[in-house]
């Protein structure tokens, strides 16, 4: 089991670190930074290719455009779409959340009540098709207009037992200054 | 200020106690109180000197240790056969809680340490399906909280404030009483209040009519139950 | 050039492959729901990890926060810190370590409980938002004050498996006693 019968010399584990550690696409010039010697890249992702493909082990790297990435390969996708948290979530957006979190503290409340504090047309329809909030009821008044409220699965996602657990603005603005008496 | 960095490296009383234990290797339960109290205040007072704020902390602990050392001065007044408590109990207590803590702080700074040589491997992930959950895992319920505060704050003032100053005085409204009983002779509270729109006037106005019969310069008729009530003069 | 020599079963793979793509620590039950036989994952994961180490790949397996998550190795950081700074992590403070300690042990705990064992006002704001502690909920007694815990990633944070990683509270009050001790 010596590593040299797989072809892999130190040069290229520092440069498989390199590439599962740089934020972008790993190019020549930052490899040169980083190690002095003279380095023939590609011929390195070459060897590291093809120990990966050796060894089953499930990486490949990818010459895109400014260089190389590490990419997971298709080859087991059939077992990974069965793992719910590698499908790739919507992040909710900034308005998504700034609806959530009106609804969230005015609970009950309307569309137009979030509307009138938001001034724009809100995200309910989102919201209420990732399970965050919910219709609660009626407001008994002119229109009948549909109450809003959060979830089970709103509490559950946060931690809380129960809405009274919210922070409420007090408390928020006594952690904010806290902190800019200890900055100054 | 520069003093400033230099100085604040006590994380409270507590913190700046414990360097002195530490430093003169002193038995923690048994605490030279007047040497200790001594050194604190001096402490103090270069921070004070130094114009530095004093947190109110350094000051209550300043307290009892001045408290602890006029006990331990006061002779003893217990009968002999009980057990007399230590004054400095009460001290070492917090100092020995609060060591413990520290001492895990220490645990964590070594794991710390160590965990932040090893990076999560940027690996590129293949794109699966997407599913229809929301992703939450970047926030928490403070994040929420702060998102609401910050809208809170961006709406604009009149929104925030819907109670309107009251414009109008109950002397005024006597004077507009006073004027109308110039021209009417006899009237209801419905025809004094006609013209007025506004129902803080008619509240005031209201006050007025009860001040002014209570001054007796108007009177109040009813000639039947559930009939009109009169102003008149009096 | 056998994998079967590398000890590398399928599994073996389909369990790296899995490891890349979580986001969050890779539990047994996610295993379970995407591999329908039954896997004894620590015993992979140590094989994995004795095939890193044989190969001299840059990568460990490790245990936290009820998963495992793959890292890579602090063994070639020298040549890492000529890439850029900007991973480079800032360093937590030493109140802040000192208040995640007290609520690590006390939690759910207020900031006052806190506040009373430092002896002094404590800051909470910074590991707020850095996600290390969360509120959980509120005293039910007066004044409801809110509740903090530490949150999953604390433990990923100092790469702790669980809280009962951390010394005991009575291991703790040995050591300090044995230090008073000596100084008798």
């Amino acid at each position: 089991m010596d590593p040299k019968s797989l072809n892999k010399t130190e040069t290229h584990s520092i440069i498989e670190a390199l590439l599962f550690s740089v934020e972008e696409p790993l190019t020549q010039e930052q490899v040169k930074d980083c190690i002095a010697k003279e380095i023939d890249l590609p011929s390195v992702i070459d060897d590291l290719n093809d120990f990966y493909a050796r060894t089953n082990t499930p990486l490949i790297i990818q010459k895109v455009a400014d260089g190389f990435q590490v990419m997971v390969t298709d080859r087991y996708n059939d077992y990974l779409i069965r793992l719910d948290h590698s499908r790739t979530q919507s992040r909710l957006s900034d308005s998504a959340l700034e609806v959530l979190s009106i609804i969230a503290y005015k609970q009950p409340c309307t569309k137009s009540e979030v509307d009138s504090i938001r001034g724009v047309s809100s995200y309910l329809k989102t919201l209420l098709e990732k399970d965050l909030i919910e219709i609660k009821g009626r407001v008994s008044g002119p229109g009948r207009p549909l109450l809003y409220g959060t979830t089970k699965k709103f509490l559950k996602y946060f931690g809380l037992d129960s809405l009274d657990s919210l922070p409420r603005m007090k408390e928020l603005e006594e952690i904010i200054n806290e902190e800019s008496q200890k900055d100054e | 200020m520069s003093y400033n960095i230099k100085l604040d490296i006590f994380e409270g009383p507590l913190d700046l106690l414990l360097f002195f234990i530490q430093r003169d290797e002193i038995n923690i339960y048994d605490i030279p109180i007047s040497e200790i109290t001594q050194e604190y205040l001096e402490y103090v007072e270069i921070l004070h000197q130094l114009k530095l704020s004093i947190a109110g902390e350094f000051l209550e602990m300043a307290a009892l240790l001045m408290r602890i050392k006029v006990k331990m001065l006061l002779p003893n007044t217990q009968p002999e056969d009980e057990e007399i408590e230590d004054p400095r109990t009460e001290l070492v207590d917090l100092l020995l809680e609060y060591k413990k803590y520290k001492l895990a702080a220490l645990t964590l700074k070594e794991k710390e340490t160590a965990q932040t040589g090893f990076l999560e491997p940027r690996i590129i992930r293949q794109q699966l399906e997407k599913n229809n959950e929301a992703d939450l895992s970047e926030l928490s319920i403070y994040d929420i909280g702060l998102i609401f505060r910050k809208i809170v704050n961006s709406m604009p003032e009149k929104n925030k404030y819907e109670i309107k100053k009251i414009r109008i005085t109950i002397t005024e409204q006597i004077e507009f009483v006073r004027n109308y009983l110039e021209n009417h002779v006899r009237f209801s509270f419905q025809n004094l209040t006609e013209a007025l729109t506004d129902r803080i006037e008619i509240i005031a106005t209201f006050l007025a009519v009860l001040e002014m019969i209570k001054n007796g310069i108007i009177q109040v008729i009813q000639e039947h139950q559930n009939q009109e009530i009169w102003i008149q003069k009096a």
